[in-house]
């Protein structure tokens, strides 16, 4: 398991999929793809992007992403180009890829440890739209997906307010605690009053994480 | 910012659906039944006679037909009263003549460049409104049919525009499927109706034990149906007096 | 061989090749072309427009095109898609298929028996263009190919005159008079100055046509 | 009408060239030296390490790469100095880190979405100057790169327009080919990317003894090349001084 990428990251995310035509970066979204299909969501199929015919026919029949990405901001916006300026980057980053496209027509899942570095009020560059700045922007501009659904980290879950757009605490991995999450956040986090403790594995998801595990 | 959050434990996907397998083996009356109503559009690229048969048996009526050349099958669907409108790009037969059933027939028309069709089915593949090719220039056709222009933003060239395909079913035929419902042949054109229909049926001469996995991202729910080769009616009163007997 | 195949047609239009990526016709045509290829020109390259890919990609990569009609005017022009008016035709043809797209890219010989009901001064409907209505049209319109080159019938050759775009006769086949084709032919035909006889079959080709024919 | 013609024998395509078979087999190195100079553009899909240790010990310069992902032989090339203009989706290597040459490199660079890159390529395929497709929208990369956008003719509705690719030369990967040249596995956007070329390469790992025709259509004077794996070098550096040797 990489740095940052825990159990309850994965059993988390895993648990918001019920099934559906899917994609996933390689890494912890994949892995809590595999751990969805291994125990609740048997029917998820997962794609490979690589097959030919995908990002032109296939991509837009996409139904779930689960995606991670190095800035993530208060509205859910993704940032996967650069840090610093466009034209003058401190930092190139892996780029675009199919996550604009994805973030435009299918429902999201962020999977990224939650550090300060990437849980940024505002991204360096919008790679791919979550809720843009506001409530309304999404359709203003023309994006009918859902977009980003949930950010899940090591440490909860965020997931965008309707009537803000903006990413708010809505669950607590064990024995984590809010000012522990606020301290990585780089904006003033709201708390959802319906505030829920990440259930701990069920023996069926122990027994799958056990087995998938690296 | 709201004091209470009104985000609840929303849910990715919440409906109980599953998703079938990528494709399922069906019998082809039941396949049929299950996706051609009344008034389908229809893609129809190398449908076998039997298809034509079945329809025409079930008095299936006012389909729109798609097809870069509808074929015998589809001048047989035409002379049995099924179709109302035909979009097309050649109605020949294999001897090169003129489809029969299809020239007599009393149905609105479309007609386009073979091009232009394969470009129809590619935009409403990728989920686009029109598709972009050079065609139609100096014909009579661009006159008569649904064409268009468009300008490139780069280059200021003015180009052809047709609008996509994207027909409530698609029928294709393709060369052997196995029982898992892996499809060996569905390329080009057929492929690509496959991707803009809502729906869709794969026509097989032969169930084979393991093929490859069919590699259509993104396409679930596709029938596949095992269609023995079935000849051609010598007589096309016969045929129509037997499908409606 | 079909009425109104001579083997001087397919002689004529097959001599008229010389290599490079071909489509044809079935029938007449596709005689030409494989005489063609059995004899002076074995790198005449055939494709099958049913090829996965030859209609969007394939097709702008065609050189020559061997192909035939119900109708072809003065000017080269060919219709494959109704007699009469298009609303209400007397007689509904095969349609446009491949011709548009290959009459505009690629050069044309057009083959098809010299009858009078066939070689109309003006095509009831433009199903693909030849020279339209003169020698500057196909450019004025944005067709930068170079479209019909002959038109080789049972009676000779006629090829469009670069001064004025409409065809002229240029090879009369052994025994068949200047009078013969005008009387089949529904615009006062001109002749040229260079008139030739087309030469009587080779070995080789007597051969190819013996070994290829029906 | 002119009383004299001028219409003399006008014979079609009276070059004296042949066309050469659709693929022919060459040594890796032959084939770059045939296809590559400084400048051209290079479509890099799935180009194997060997190419690239080849073009850099040749020194090349000054080309733009053109890649959904360059990948670790894009690195090498760039890191050898020979490319002067990225155009990419991505540049991350098989570990999902990002190619540190690239990242590292000062290189005029064009980034788009890898479906506007797949779009680009069946654009350029088609011969058209741009394509159609749904995306870029609500992006920054929509103000900093070559995207535009085009209204429908028939339903108004706004998409994104990228600029055709069509580059000098493709040079991609596939799995086998034969003695003949035909070549299995060249699909999707690597075959798009040999229709949309001048010329193409293809790399292939292996040549067995008979693979079915392949079916490109109009693609004529295709290369292949045999090119084992080669192994991605440990030590870049190494590498570096290696090829400059």
């Amino acid at each position: 398991m990489t740095a940052g990428t825990s159990p309850m990251m994965l059993l988390a995310a895993a648990r918001l999929l019920r099934g559906g035509i899917c994609v996933s970066d390689p890494g912890a979204p994949t892995a809590a793809a595999l751990l969805a299909r291994a125990t609740h969501a048997p029917s998820l199929e997962l794609l490979d992007p690589r097959t030919p015919g995908f990002l032109r026919h296939g991509l837009r029949r996409v139904e779930v992403g689960l995606v991670t990405a190095a800035q993530v901001d208060a509205y859910g916006n993704l940032n996967t180009s650069v840090l610093g300026e466009y034209d003058e980057p401190t930092e190139r980053l892996t780029g675009a890829g199919i996550l604009p496209e994805l973030a435009a027509g299918a429902a999201l899942v962020v999977l990224l440890p939650h550090r300060l570095r990437s849980f940024v009020e505002r991204v360096d560059f919008v790679t791919a739209a979550g809720g843009l700045s506001g409530p309304l922007d999404r359709a203003r501009v023309g994006l009918f997906g859902t977009g980003p659904v949930a950010v899940v980290t090591d440490l909860g879950v965020l997931r965008p307010d309707p009537a803000t757009a903006e990413l708010v605490l809505t669950d607590l991995h064990p024995g984590v605690t809010v000012e522990q999450v606020r301290a990585e956040t780089g904006w003033p986090l709201e708390v959802s009053d319906e505030l829920v403790a990440t259930e701990p594995a069920t023996d069926a998801e122990r027994a799958a994480l056990t087995g998938s595990g690296p | 910012m709201t004091g209470r959050s009104r985000v609840g434990n929303v849910r990715v996907r919440s409906s109980t659906t599953t998703v079938p397998p990528m494709a399922t083996i069906s019998a082809l009356a039941d396949a049929l039944d299950a996706l051609v109503r009344n008034g389908s559009e229809v893609a129809w690229e190398g449908a076998p006679v039997a298809v034509a048969t079945v329809l025409a048996r079930r008095r299936v009526r006012d389909l729109t037909l798609v097809a870069l050349n509808p074929g015998i099958s589809g001048d047989l669907l035409v002379g049995a009263g099924c179709v109302a409108r035909l979009v097309t790009s050649a109605v020949a037969g294999p001897d090169g003549a003129v489809l029969p059933r299809i020239a007599a027939a009393d149905v609105e028309r479309e007609d386009h460049t073979a091009t232009g069709l394969a470009t129809a089915y590619d935009a409403g593949a990728a989920g686009l409104p029109f598709g972009v090719l050079r065609g139609y220039v100096g014909t009579d056709l661009a006159t008569v049919t649904r064409v268009a222009t468009v300008r490139c933003p780069f280059t200021g060239e003015d180009l052809a525009a047709v609008p996509a395909i994207a027909p409530d079913v698609a029928i294709v035929h393709a060369r052997r499927a196995d029982r898992a419902g892996n499809v060996d042949g569905l390329v080009g054109v057929g492929r690509d109706a496959v991707y803009a229909a809502r729906r869709a049926l794969v026509t097989v001469s032969e169930t084979v034990e393991e093929l490859p996995r069919t590699e259509l991202p993104g396409v679930a729910g596709l029938l596949v149906a095992e269609v023995p080769e079935s000849p051609v009616p010598a007589d096309f009163a016969a045929w129509l007096a037997e499908v409606r007997a």
